[in-house]
């Protein structure tokens, strides 16, 4: 079956097969690396890409199903060379460790912060139940969603 | 040419971001899943559904006729491939021939049995559901208590009795010190089987160069040299002539320490297609089949004075190894021995090992690797002691501490203790948490009926592995540093970082050293064709002893550079500070970049002297660390669920001089997480047949962001004399402080009900169950 | 982790859909229950209609004194609907503890019905909403109350050809507070159990109470003698928890690795006294 | 796993203890069961097609009944096995007259391997009890 999808603000237009999964068909047919495969039940996250302005596990939907859709991975965070303040804020407040799920992390708290600007610790823990790290107990991961909603008020 | 700028010596204990990160934060690093290669097929391994069985035949015609699939290998066709290797030795330790896929009999669910390979993962993955293979289910056994029982079904049928080997050491007069004790207390502890759960499942790439009879092997390892050695003799390959890459790697904690079936099998798969092949593990094959960790039941006896002094530990381990010696199996327990007496005193101490063969995965180094279990251990029975004597748990503890002009401390199980304050991080923990007035919330608190609890640990650990003669396959560790002729250096390390930051730590080390500045340092590390040989990340050694690595072939670089110095400065006396070489007499200076290019354009030699500017160093450590602290824990259960919450959780941790403190917290949190997750959550569950019903992380429960408290973490910070960065090692640190800790504090929630002791994990029925035996 | 093969459509229509539906095809909605178990082979449907993206069955409206949803309405609109938030919180309040964000995006409150996870949040508001469930086939359209449409662990009252496409519930009056209390269990997040109370109070007495039950057994359920216990009385501490202490009795519970039968019904004894002194305090 | 329960059938109990003997009502009771064949005193082959909401899968195996002590007790043991794992179940029915109908009491193990036991835990027993009931229900009907 053929989609067309736009990756990155990258249109892409393939011919697949309806049970090519969406993480296989971004990894193996476009060619990205952000997005990874931690799990098969859909509880790790690391899959985790936006579709449409929604956190989804890119895991758990076919391609076919994003048919039409405009896709943005990890990939497609930075501009023009310049970080999104939420990787900066990674990056300064030591917010991973293997990095293995940093990118589905990162596109979970772009759904955090975008839905709410200034989310409580409480709210980051909750916003983040669909991503497993084993690395960092959290407690940087959180530091750095606050330190992104600081950078991105002010 | 030499444009760097020279800054005083400055970066070690600062908190600088992580050199590794920009390529991890924007998806652009490299894990053995992103490795592509023109004519890469892909390998799916047909897995045993039964614990134990008889292959009676398997049948691949069905499979072998998809288009695409290209080959299928059973283990009749792989018996010239070596066995699985294992490293630990003990005397008149049992050890299976564990082939890289079963012959006729599979010994636990997921025993590797035929690999599928074809030229697309979703055809291999529709082939491997059509091997059909005819079982003769046979009788299991999942439960080491069980195994031990007479008549119990034997797991390798010619060890009826399932065990692997005893092991036993005491040392003092236990008899005397049991015998003159005014109090005993007793305990049977269990340390559950736990599955270590990286982000990143394993994962094999192997692309064999026929013309040049070489083999490149990408796998997602913690030790690429030693695979390198064991996977060339599995296979019969002329070490030089295997490359092993650990390319990114997405976490490890022991699970990839280890040399298993499949890093073999897609080298011998690649060599017989001649084409590359790729293995990703899924999830479920990750629970099956890579090691777990765990897998104690202890029972432990603590003998005492009435004024609190403890006067000697008996233990006895029965350690479930599972099906086959992984890696390091049957050595782990020896070092639950090695920490058993704690940061105690006691001289006389009695210990008995014995290792039982069980239908499921086998146990091996996980986080920790023997001395969580120790420490849970001694750290209970401390309190169950404390309670005994209606003493405090810190006063009992501060009783019966090493002392610091006791170190060296030669302690009853033969090691010697470096260096330490023992005191030190409890009474900060306890000035942190407001020890007293925490005390006097708890009593009101039970007034009104709530569960409040307050625990703590006071925990040591056996760090930086280690001496050699002490370490399987060697404990020293290598660093190449170059100062490459335009003045940019490059540290090449024998260590394997995973997450643990090196990149970043050896960069502000040989930074600081040379004087020059961090972004003309790379650090170098995981590819045997790069990195001469090396051991690895593991045992919390890789800044210890990889970085001390670091350090002294620094300091031979050096020496080198003060002679090219002085040569081109025409001085006999020179000083090298902030990236000059200066001459003492005139003031006059070359950079470091001035002389590394002078080195290697050799117009002029000192006496003696190579030219080029490289310095490799094997660093052989003379003894472990002995990192330690303490961890206090407040916690509430909900007398109506059992569930249990940590308001409070208090770190201090010393573990030497800090690096990197951004680096060392994360550490520590990362540990904490990993034991609140033993404490409270985690499982490994085998039912009676050997099935692993907590298969996916459906049921393991790994902790997310919500289930874990805020970690306050503080640190002490007394140096090692065992290397001269007097860095002791943090990896394990807050995993080995933690279970203890929570189940201390649960367990003194509790107590107003009686309640003298909860297994792992506490959920929230156990808990409830207590409660309501107690009403 | 690789599904086996199918056919695929995305037709424009819901009549489209239901016609493939009715010779056969399986409904996929937000796929969040299906696409795990076809990745684990534990379900392997021949061909798929995707009725995520149709617009028919995506709508939120009120009409009559009751609000209307579209089966295709993802767990996150329904916890964010302004007009359910203000006229039946008590389904936005469950929608919030359902799985996770990205779960919440992607799922539908029809497709999750339909699966009848014992485990689901769902279940427990929708009994104790006493909603009525709108199942449409090719040639047919039928409305089944809540109570009816849950039948046993993976088993409703659709018909081969059917689909789920609406859920009515009603307009809260006022006077009236709900709420659903759930453990979850640590690792997938699925209730262990999960109640849903709602009460509503008139003359300083219960006039209604409605309690919904999930996890607890193969089949959500509406706890009808403790609901009797409880109307017409103050509603005091006492009578609260003496009516939640109904809520599991005679019930075969379910036991599993986390929670034994016994523990699930004193756990549903706890949270239905939770989710009703919660639902008593909204009614002022 | 241990799955214990009681279920009624509206016959007395020498017709019920008959009907759950033979392999024609069988086949037509066992849920999702496409052929019984014979292939022993009381033992048979069979194929069955388990489909439980979106899960399903093809099993084949065995049904064997022994122990039998009409019109009191027997022992049925199943086993099957397919792609997804497999599954055995056994016990011991005991069918006790009630009035004119009959109460068959069973107290058997379940055990399943392989990705059903990986993923299926929590959902075992909830679903061999419905599977049961339908046995039972279709039984009644017959």
């Amino acid at each position: 079956m053929n989609i067309h999808v736009t990756i990155n603000g990258k249109n892409y237009s393939h011919d697949v097969e309806p049970r090519l999964l969406l993480i296989h068909y971004l990894r193996e047919v476009v060619g990205l690396t952000g997005p990874h495969i931690g799990c098969e039940t859909s509880l790790c996250g690391a899959c985790t890409v936006e579709l449409g302005g929604k956190a989804v596990k890119s895991c758990t939907m076919f391609a076919v199903q994003a048919n039409g859709a405009s896709i943005t991975t990890i990939e497609g965070l930075a501009a023009n060379g310049k970080l999104h303040a939420i990787q900066e804020a990674f990056w300064n407040e030591h917010g991973l460790q293997c990095g293995f799920c940093t990118p589905g992390m990162i596109m979970a708290s772009k759904q955090i912060l975008d839905r709410n600007p200034n989310p409580t610790e409480e709210e980051i823990r909750h916003g983040l139940e669909g991503n497993i790290c084993r690395c960092t107990g959290y407690q940087h991961i959180v530091n750095a969603v606050k330190a992104a909603a600081k950078a991105t008020g002010a | 040419m030499a444009t760097t700028i020279t800054r005083p010596k400055t970066l070690i204990g600062k908190a600088i971001r992580r050199r590794e990160d920009p390529r991890l934060i924007t998806g652009t690093a490299t894990y053995v899943e992103d490795i592509k290669m023109p004519g890469m097929h892909y390998a799916v391994v047909v897995r045993s559904p039964h614990a134990a069985a008889k292959i009676r035949s398997i049948d691949t015609s069905k499979a072998a006729a998809r288009p695409g699939v290209v080959a299928i290998f059973t283990g009749q066709d792989v018996s010239k491939v070596g066995p699985v290797p294992c490293g630990a030795s003990l005397p008149g330790l049992r050890v299976p021939n564990h082939t890289i896929l079963a012959t006729d009999r599979v010994y636990y669910a997921g025993h590797p049995v035929a690999v599928v390979v074809a030229t697309d993962r979703y055809i291999a993955a529709d082939a491997a559901d059509d091997v059909e293979v005819d079982w003769e289910v046979l009788k299991a056994v999942a439960d080491p208590l069980k195994a031990l029982e007479p008549g119990a079904p034997a797991v390798h049928p010619q060890w009826p009795d399932n065990k692997a080997f005893d092991f036993h050491q005491e040392h003092g007069d236990i008899d005397k010190a049991f015998a003159e004790a005014d109090v005993i207390v007793k305990q049977r502890i269990l340390s559950q089987r736990l599955i270590p759960t990286p982000m990143e499942t394993r994962g094999v790439v192997a692309e064999w160069r026929a013309a040049d009879r070489a083999l490149n092997l990408y796998s997602s390892t913690q030790i690429p040299h030693l695979l390198r050695s064991m996977v060339a003799q599995m296979l019969g390959l002329e070490e030089n002539r295997l490359r092993v890459v650990a390319p990114e790697v997405g976490g490890g904690f022991g699970c990839k320490l280890n040399v298993y079936a499949e890093e073999a099998l897609m080298g011998f798969v690649a060599m017989k297609i001649n084409k590359p092949v790729k293995w990703i593990e899924t999830r479920r094959e990750n629970y099956l089949t890579t090691i777990h960790g765990r897998g104690h039941v202890d029972d432990y006896e603590l003998s005492a004075k009435r004024d609190g002094t403890i006067t000697g530990i008996k233990l006895r381990i029965i350690q479930d190894l599972g099906a086959y010696h992984q890696l390091l199996t049957p050595a782990i327990p020896t070092l639950s021995v090695l920490m058993m007496p704690g940061l105690y005193k006691t001289q006389n101490i009695f210990a008995d090992i014995v290792g039982v063969f069980t239908n499921c995965v086998p146990t091996d180094a996980y986080r920790g690797a023997g001395r969580p279990e120790a420490t849970h251990g001694i750290e209970r029975m401390v309190d169950i002691l404390a309670a005994e004597l209606k003493m405090d748990p810190a006063e009992i503890r501060l009783k019966n501490f090493v002392q610091p002009n006791e170190f060296p401390f030669p302690t009853a199980t033969g090691l010697i203790y470096d260096s330490g304050d023992y005191a030190a991080p409890l009474k900060k923990a306890l000035d942190i948490a407001e020890y007293e007035k925490l005390r006097r919330e708890q009593s009101e608190s039970r007034k009104q009926g709530r569960l409040m609890g307050i625990g703590m640990s006071a925990y040591g650990e056996i760090c930086a592995f280690g001496p050699s003669p002490a370490t399987p396959a060697g404990g020293w560790e290598s660093a190449t540093v170059k100062i490459e002729p335009s003045g940019k250096v490059t540290v090449l390390t024998g260590t394997s970082p995973h997450g643990q930051g090196e990149e970043t730590t050896f960069a502000q080390i040989a930074a600081d050293e040379l004087g020059v500045d961090i972004d003309d340092v790379l650090v170098v590390h995981g590819d045997t064709a790069l990195v001469q040989y090396g051991i690895g990340t593991f045992g919390s050694r890789a800044t210890a002893v990889g970085g001390t690595a670091v350090y002294f072939a620094l300091q031979d670089l050096k020496a080198k550079i003060k002679k090219f110095g002085a040569m081109l400065l025409n001085s006999d006396d020179v000083t090298l500070a902030n990236g000059q070489c200066i001459d003492n007499k005139t003031g006059a200076s070359k950079s470091v970049q001035e002389i590394a290019a002078a080195s290697y354009r050799a117009m002029q030699l000192p006496p003696n002297t190579e030219p080029g500017m490289v310095s490799t160093h094997f660093w052989e450590p003379p003894n472990f660390t002995f990192p330690f602290g303490a961890h206090l824990v407040v916690t509430e259960v909900d007398r109506d669920t059992g569930a249990v919450k940590v308001v409070r959780y208090i770190a201090v941790d010393d573990c030497g001089n800090i690096l990197n403190p951004l680096i060392v917290t994360g550490q520590v949190h990362g540990g904490v997480a990993q034991g609140i997750g033993q404490a409270l959550y985690e499982q490994a569950v085998y039912d009676e047949a050997g099935q692993l019903i907590t298969g996916e992380l459906m049921d393991y429960a790994v902790p997310k962001a919500h289930m874990l408290p805020w970690i306050e973490s503080d640190h002490t910070v007394t140096p090692t004399p065992v290397n001269p960065l007097g860095v002791k090692g943090v990896g394990e640190a807050g995993t080995i402080g933690c279970s203890p800790a929570v189940v201390n504090s649960v367990v003194d929630a509790l107590s107003p009900l009686g309640v003298k002791h909860i297994d792992m994990p506490m959920t929230p029925e156990k808990i409830w169950k207590l409660i309501r035996s107690a009403q | 982790m690789i599904p086996q093969t199918f056919d695929y459509t995305a037709p424009a229509t819901l009549d489209q859909a239901l016609a493939l539906i009715a010779q056969g095809a399986k409904p996929l909605a937000g796929g969040m229950s299906l696409i795990p178990m076809m990745k684990l082979r534990l379900a392997a449907p021949e061909h798929l209609v995707d009725i995520g993206r149709l617009k028919e069955l995506n709508y939120i409206r009120e009409d009559a004194g009751a609000l209307h949803l579209g089966a295709g309405c993802t767990h996150y609109e329904v916890e964010t609907s302004p007009l359910l938030r203000g006229k039946c919180p008590l389904l936005s309040e469950t929608a919030a503890h359902i799985g996770d964000v990205q779960v919440r995006n992607m799922g539908t409150i029809g497709g999750s019905i339909a699966h009848a996870d014992p485990s689901a949040d769902y279940p427990a508001a929708l009994q104790a909403l006493e909603a009525k469930i709108v199942l449409r086939g090719a040639q047919s359209q039928r409305t089944v109350a809540a109570s009816a449409f849950f039948l046993d662990t993976f088993a409703t009252a659709l018909e081969p050809g059917e689909i789920v496409s609406e859920i009515i519930v009603p307009v809260e009056e006022a006077g009236a507070g709900a709420s659903y209390q759930k453990m979850a269990q640590p690792a997938s997040g699925f209730a262990i159990v999960g109640v849903a109370a709602r009460l509503r109070r008139s003359g300083g007495k219960i006039a209604m109470a409605r309690i919904g039950v999930t996890g607890l057994a193969g089949r959500s359920f509406r706890a009808t003698a403790a609901e009797k216990a409880l109307e017409n009385t103050a509603g005091s501490a006492a009578e609260i928890q003496a009516a939640a202490a109904l809520v599991a009795q005679g019930v075969e519970a379910n036991s599993d690795l986390h929670a034994s039968a016994e523990y699930r019904k004193h756990l549903a004894a706890v949270y239905a006294g939770r989710a009703l002194f919660a639902a008593l305090a909204r009614t002022a | 796993m241990k799955i214990s329960g009681s279920q009624r059938l509206p016959f007395p109990p020498d017709q019920s203890y008959a009907l759950m003997q033979d392999p024609e009502a069988l086949a037509r009771a066992i849920p999702g069961c496409e052929s019984l064949e014979q292939t022993g005193e009381n033992e048979y082959r069979m194929k069955m097609k388990m489909a439980l909401a979106a899960f399903s899968g093809a099993f084949e195996g065995k049904v064997r009944i022994s122990e039998q002590q009409p019109p009191s007790s027997f022992r049925l043991d199943v086993e099957g096995s397919g792609k997804i794992g497999f599954v055995k179940g056994g016990g011991v029915l005991k069918l006790e007259p009630s009035e004119t109908e009959t109460v068959v009491n069973y107290d058997g193990d379940v055990q399943v391997g392989g990705t059903i036991a990986a993923v299926g835990q929590r959902l075992i027993e909830g679903a061999a009890k419905s599977m049961i009931q339908r046995f039972f229900e279709k039984l009644a009907a017959s």
